[in-house]
């Protein structure tokens, strides 16, 4: 059973929200085994395109909520990632972040092959928390996979938040790009071990680095109109009763 | 015919040697403000002492995309969003060469987003200079993702609902090592911005506000070129160092410009060359 | 299904093809469009950001068109009709994105209005040289349904078209129009809304927990569910079983994709639509789609009045392609004459299907023009009067071509 | 030309179809490799970067696919031959950057290990459905090289062909592998830096101020500079004259793109390559590429022993396609069969180069297991039982 779809399941019961009403596109490939007991909705999509894939999914039934599950640490999807930020699409975007980040664990070393790290090992990787946050994101925060209740309690809370939620979730999980015999069983203890939960902290300093602990905790948390809401809003004040507000928050 | 042809031949611009002449005339239109950031770039070229015949200028597509077509430098007009790729690609194949990005709002922050926040990432030495007009211009009026709330644009007929980017808040917390916002009237401060950004190592991203008088203003109503220098004159305040964050432009408000972020970040060429040297050493150990 | 009459502005128009197809496709009830600037489409776009929103159709520029045609991929599987609209460097960014809503059996329409290629090409001006790509643009095996339309009123009437192939055998449709029929301005007749027949999306009406996401019906068509209503779905783009779940490696098998290709190629009959004139006694025909069919005209009209036994094919559907109707016609005619705005893509097509019984002449054009009439005369003249059977496409040399390479024309001082 | 020895592993080696490619673009001078990580053309960039250090070449991990294209097309206009290497979903976001590739006349090397699709598919698992894509994937006309290699020792050889041929005809060239050959190990040797033919870039040598990018020599071709050498030229993807400026009439479009085409239609007979086996006297004649035609000649051999007469064309270089042989052979041959792991692509271009004077026959390969050459066996069979001339693509039940 895959740990972060066990947690997800725990923050979906905790938010309230009926699983039919959830949609998850998400590039990464989990099994239909994993995901089957959650009873929501479940897209494999391609590689990167899980956030505007689930822009459709929200904009075609606003009742929807979308939880895009991305992997490859933001590489392919990026520009998706960074426009529904400053869009506020309703989403809550899953980031998993299995990255070999050289040193960390004293494993892998600087000569692992630079194809098994979703980025060349020698580049510094980006701090999602804070790229989301500077983009216009409504609720950022980063866990370890084994911050299980914090993350559960994160999951619930931005399931109810309106807006693009992001969380960061540091676990050696299923990629296609990682071998996971490479990185250290353990290392995702460690990530847990060396990781100091700062909550409220700007994301700006909660850079990943090798020298210091891992920043973990919630982060943002404000609020600002979603796309649908100003949509609603602009169009109802330009055109007045020639226009149906769209969706809303019942559908 | 050329109108430029019955202008006496002998008679040369300093800049003529920077620029195609035989392309003139350029294909702005009266009251746009890219060319007022081209004769920037150029004087900033000269002002920068750097080896012409090594540096190359790349654009993407769109109004601000045919500047490299008019630069007389080994130029690049490629895809819509791709410049910073294609550029990287150039820094990396021959890293003498000082890569100079010269594109719009919508090719850089739009479809090339992802490049441009990558490259931010990486510190791949280069320039970016991105024009932003608020308005995609050479389609004809389309909103963009710098377009202020509640403009106006053919494809946001009603308003746009989508609130704007703020560039250099976006660049700065991607990485990028020098970060510095003018607008078009701000000739001389936006030349030396350009000119010390040729002179930094690392992404350096110039954003340079300029005035569409075609698209962006006549759709909102907001005069013609001139108008929009004066706008600007009444309305732009500096402020040098300012955090990123507060860098966001409304409709018709104020819009801070100055130069933000100037410094150091090992770029893209220095961790590689460590890495490889890193290995090197480990292997000769393992020997 | 009659269309709602909400949905449609009915009346007569004077209006580009652009505009017609955005107002054609929201009288289909299309209530997404994800789009993304490029010229010459974009006209398309602001139509239905216009009207849209007056009829509760959502609208959003994405960030790329990557992003455009996945949010349309995303919307159609939250129940609601969807479309994109875009034009050749669009459509190449479109590729991966497009095989995936094949392989997820997604109905959406994507509207390319071609320009002239390769790379930006000729951004203002008209070409047809995106046919091939739109056939086989994504990688793997896959088939779908590709529409021509000629005039603006037919950018209305087969957008619609698009819509009700689209959701009738659950694929992807593509209208591939050009700048030419997109930027013409003419007559568009928007019939009352009971006149527009309509192809509702094939719901399942069966127990919850039987639903089979890709159990097809026996047209080889799955009935289709949406998103939020308590399915449980399990998608993916991997090769996948009928309940959806991908398959492991020892299993696999090609049988799982096959279908994708057997449900246009068996249904082939009923979506072909052509449009014929005078072939039955014709020694030379003239097979022509899009803007060329309009030019193809006045060149068939002066051969006629040579006294050449002229016929006219013309394609509406491009895919699939009509197989058996050429090769029908490759019997009794001497020639085919296939004027198109490239180097040659759909003459290839007629070549393979008239198995060596008739010639075959390309009347190729590179674009950011049309034919100039005479030379499509010229060629029929030339088909009539060849008596051998000639391999291969024979390239007509165009007037232009001569001009430019052999007269000596000066591009610049 | 000056051949770099270090790139040139001389020797007999055990390697796999992508090891092997990655020493063949080493071998021809490649110093420039961008590409994206994605299954099964991994081990590519893998072998690549281990050897990198020791030769002077560079790889870069691009953000996608789409600026891994775009970067090497600005790498080999510095002057270093570039190569990208992929598979299905990638090569299909490479799809608008191959026009630009193809605009701007930029060598390059594109190396595709198929795999099945369409979308995600399986990615580890072998498929030839992205043929038709590689002539056809971006808008706009163009002509293209694609050479399909069908073992190790050809995925060595066919990626410094595929180098030669990109700087021959400034044209980008894919090699369209797939995942079985580019994981087959196999016996590649390497022969001595001075066996290996490369073909040097066309540069130019007049004057400076001279310089034309896109002024043709006879053959079609222009010549080219680096960036950095003080030309100051301009390149555009828009329609442009020989000065590279933009110029939008239909005359400029006709000067431009009508060239693209025919700088490969008229060297059609330079270009293209392909292998016979038995076609002699063969009535049936199987047509295969890349992995499936390791199959045709195992099934062939069969067939001969059990008194049939078949024979092999095996196609080396996919695009541009032998029209020509195909039809001198439909006319000597009662029927083709081709073999293909999709349903059914090269089959069509068969279908129109044998001007019904063959009967094609097709087999979607792979459906019981890559090395299962019963249906083949059987269409044979079929086929030579076949007396009258049927009209389109026959595909067998078996």
């Amino acid at each position: 059973m895959n740990p972060i779809i066990t947690v997800f399941s725990k923050g979906i019961e905790k938010s309230g929200i009926k699983p039919s009403k959830v949609s998850v596109p998400s590039d990464i490939p989990f099994g239909s085994e994993v995901v089957n007991h959650l009873g929501v909705d479940f897209f494999h999509t391609i590689r990167g395109r899980a956030i505007p894939f689930g822009t459709g999914l929200k904009l075609g039934n606003p009742a929807l909520k979308v939880v895009p599950f991305v992997g490859d640490l933001m590489t392919l999807g990026g520009n998706h990632f960074v426009h529904a930020g400053r869009r506020n699409m309703e989403l809550l975007v899953i980031c998993v972040n299995n990255f070999v980040y050289r040193k960390i664990g004293g494993q892998p070393a600087p000569s692992t092959p630079v194809t098994f790290s979703p980025y060349s090992t020698f580049e510094e990787p980006f701090n999602i928390p804070h790229l989301g946050n500077s983009c216009g994101a409504v609720y950022t925060a980063r866990w370890t996979a084994l911050h299980t209740d914090e993350l559960a309690n994160s999951i619930a809370e931005a399931l109810n938040k309106q807006g693009l939620s992001v969380i960061e979730v540091l676990s050696p999980g299923p990629n296609y790009y990682t071998k996971i015999e490479d990185i250290e069983s353990n290392l995702i203890n460690f990530y847990y071990e060396n990781s100091v939960i700062k909550n409220g902290e700007d994301p700006k300093n909660a850079r990943i680095t090798p020298e210091e602990k891992i920043v973990v905790g919630k982060f943002t948390d404000k609020e600002r109109p979603t796309f649908i809401d100003s949509y609603n809003a602009q169009l109802s004040k330009v055109l007045g009763d020639k226009f149906t507000p769209y969706g809303g928050k019942n559908g | 015919m050329s109108p430029l042809k019955t202008i006496d031949s002998k008679i040369v611009h300093p800049m003529d040697n920077l620029l195609r002449m035989e392309r003139i005339p350029h294909i702005w239109c009266p009251s746009c403000g890219i060319g007022l950031a081209v004769t920037a770039f150029t004087a900033a070229l000269e002002k920068a002492k750097i080896d012409l015949n090594k540096v190359a200028i790349v654009s993407g597509i769109g109004c601000t995309g045919r500047v490299a077509g008019y630069t007389k430098l080994d130029s690049f007009h490629t895809t819509h969003g791709r410049p910073i790729a294609f550029g990287t690609g150039i820094k990396i194949g021959n890293p003498e060469i000082k890569v100079v990005v010269f594109s719009g709002d919508g090719d850089l922050i739009a479809i090339g987003g992802n490049h441009f926040i990558h490259a931010a990432r990486r510190n791949i030495d280069m320039l970016v200079v991105c024009v932003n007009n608020f308005i995609y211009a050479m389609t004809g009026g389309q909103v963009a993702p710098t377009t202020p709330l509640a403009a106006y644009a053919t494809t946001s007929p009603y308003g746009c609902v989508e609130p704007p980017f703020n560039i250099p808040y976006l660049a700065d917390s991607s990485g990028a090592v020098y970060v510095a916002r003018w607008t078009t009237l701000h000739i001389r401060r936006l030349t030396n911005s350009i000119t010390e950004a040729l002179n930094k190592r690392g992404f350096s991203v110039v954003e340079v506000i300029s005035p569409c008088g075609m698209y962006y203003s006549r759709i909102n109503k907001l005069g013609d070129g001139l108008d929009m220098m004066k706008f600007y004159h009444d309305n732009a305040e500096i402020r040098h160092g300012e955090d990123t964050k507060n860098l966001g432009i409304g409709f018709q408000t104020k819009i801070i410009v100055g130069k933000f972020v100037d410094r150091e970040r090992p770029t893209y060429m220095d961790s590689y060359n460590k890495w490889l040297s890193e290995i090197k050493t480990e292997e000769k150990l393992r020997k | 299904m009659k269309a709602n009459p909400k949905d449609v502005n009915t009346g007569v128009y004077y209006i580009d093809g652009d505009v017609s197809s955005g107002y054609g496709a929201l009288a289909a009830g299309c209530k997404f469009v994800g789009g993304y600037p490029i010229t010459p489409s974009t006209e398309a776009f602001e139509a239905v950001c216009r009207r849209g929103p007056l009829v509760g159709a959502m609208f959003i520029q994405m960030e790329d068109e990557l992003g455009s045609i996945a949010s349309v991929v995303g919307a159609s599987w939250a129940g609601v009709k969807s479309m994109t609209i875009t034009s050749g460097p669009g459509f190449s960014l479109m590729m991966e994105t497009i095989g995936f809503g094949a392989m997820l059996e997604t109905p959406f329409v994507l509207l390319n209005i071609q320009r002239g290629g390769p790379s930006t090409g000729v951004p203002t001006k008209t070409g047809q040289a995106d046919m091939m790509q739109s056939r086989w643009g994504s990688h793997g095996d896959y088939e779908l349904i590709a529409i021509s339309p000629d005039s603006p009123q037919e950018m209305f009437d087969y957008t619609i078209k698009a819509f009700n192939l689209a959701e009738r055998y659950r694929c992807p449709v593509m209208i591939m129009s050009d700048e030419c029929v997109g930027h013409m301005t003419e007559k568009v007749v928007i019939p009352p809304a009971d006149e527009i027949e309509v192809e509702p999306r094939r719901f399942y009406d069966g127990p919850i927990n039987e639903y089979l996401p890709f159990k097809p019906d026996e047209d080889l068509v799955p009935p289709m569910v949406k998103a939020g209503d308590g399915y449980k779905l399990y998608i993916t783009g991997l090769i996948h079983d009928e309940r959806g779940y991908s398959i492991k490696n020892e299993e696999y098998k090609f049988i799982y994709t096959k279908r994708l290709v057997d449900k246009i190629r068996l249904n082939k009959d009923k979506i072909i639509e052509l449009k014929e004139e005078e072939t039955d006694d014709a020694e030379v025909v003239v097979v022509s789609y899009g803007i060329s069919s309009r030019v193809a005209v006045r060149g068939i009209e002066k051969a006629r009045e040579k006294g050449i036994k002229v016929g006219s094919l013309r394609l509406v559907t491009v895919w699939p392609f009509p197989d058996e109707k050429i090769a029908e016609l490759a019997k009794t005619i001497k020639a085919f004459v296939v004027p198109e705005i490239n180097y040659g893509q759909i003459a290839f097509e007629v070549e393979r299907c008239s198995h060596g019984e008739a010639n075959v002449i390309l009347v190729p054009h590179g674009g950011a023009g049309v034919h100039n009439p005479d030379d499509i005369c010229d060629a029929i003249e030339y088909a009539a009067k060849e008596k051998k059977r000639i391999e291969g496409v024979i390239e007509y040399k165009t007037k232009l071509e001569k001009l430019v390479f052999e007269e000596g024309y000066k591009l610049h001082e | 030309m000056r051949i770099d020895k270090r790139g040139v592993l001389t020797g007999t080696w055990n390697l796999s179809g992508n090891q092997a490619c990655a020493e063949g673009a080493l071998a021809a001078g490649c110093r420039f490799l961008s590409a994206y990580p994605i299954p099964p053309s991994i081990e590519v960039v893998e072998r690549f970067t281990q050897r990198a250090k020791e030769v002077g070449a560079v790889f870069v991990q691009m953000e996608d696919e789409i600026s891994v294209l775009a970067a090497v097309l600005g790498a080999s206009w510095t002057g270093k031959k570039s190569m990208t290497v992929t598979s299905g979903p990638g090569f299909s976001n490479m799809m608008e950057h191959l026009g630009l590739g193809v605009m701007l006349e930029t060598p390059c090397v594109i190396v595709d290990i198929q795999r099945a699709g369409p979308a995600i598919g399986i990615p580890t698992r072998v498929g030839q459905g992205d043929m038709m894509q590689a002539r056809w994937g971006s808008h706009g006309d163009y002509e293209i090289i694609a050479l399909s290699p069908s073992s190790p020792q050809e995925m060595f050889d066919f990626t410094i062909k595929a180098f030669n041929l990109s700087e021959r005809y400034r044209v980008p060239v894919a090699v369209m592998s797939d995942a079985y050959v580019a994981h087959l190990k196999e016996k590649v040797v390497i022969p001595p830096a001075g066996k290996i033919k490369i073909k040097p870039r066309r540069y130019y040598k007049g004057r400076k101020d001279k310089y034309l990018p896109f002024k043709r020599d006879k053959d079609f071709v222009p010549r080219m500079v680096d960036i950095g050498a003080g030309y100051r030229f301009h390149v555009t993807g828009l329609t442009h004259d020989e000065r590279g400026y933009p110029i939008m009439f239909e005359e400029c479009q006709e000067h431009n793109v009508h060239p693209l085409v025919k700088k490969i239609r008229h060297y059609v007979d330079k270009i293209v390559e392909f292998q016979e086996v038995e076609t002699d006297d063969a009535e049936v004649v199987i047509i295969s590429y890349g992995a499936t035609s390791r199959f045709a000649l195992k099934a062939m051999e069969q067939a001969r022993k059990s008194g049939m007469k078949v024979g092999s064309l095996k196609l080396i270089t996919v695009w541009p396609f032998p029209d020509k042989r195909v039809a001198e052979l439909a006319k000597k041959a009662k029927a083709f069969v081709v073999l293909e792991i999709n349903y059914g692509q090269i089959v069509f271009e068969v279908e129109r180069c044998s001007y019904g004077n063959a009967n094609v026959a097709f087999v979607s390969h792979g459906e019981k297991g890559i090395d299962n050459i019963e249906d083949l066996l059987s269409t044979i069979e079929q086929v030579m039982k076949e007396k009258k001339v049927r009209k389109g693509i026959i595909e067998y039940r078996t």
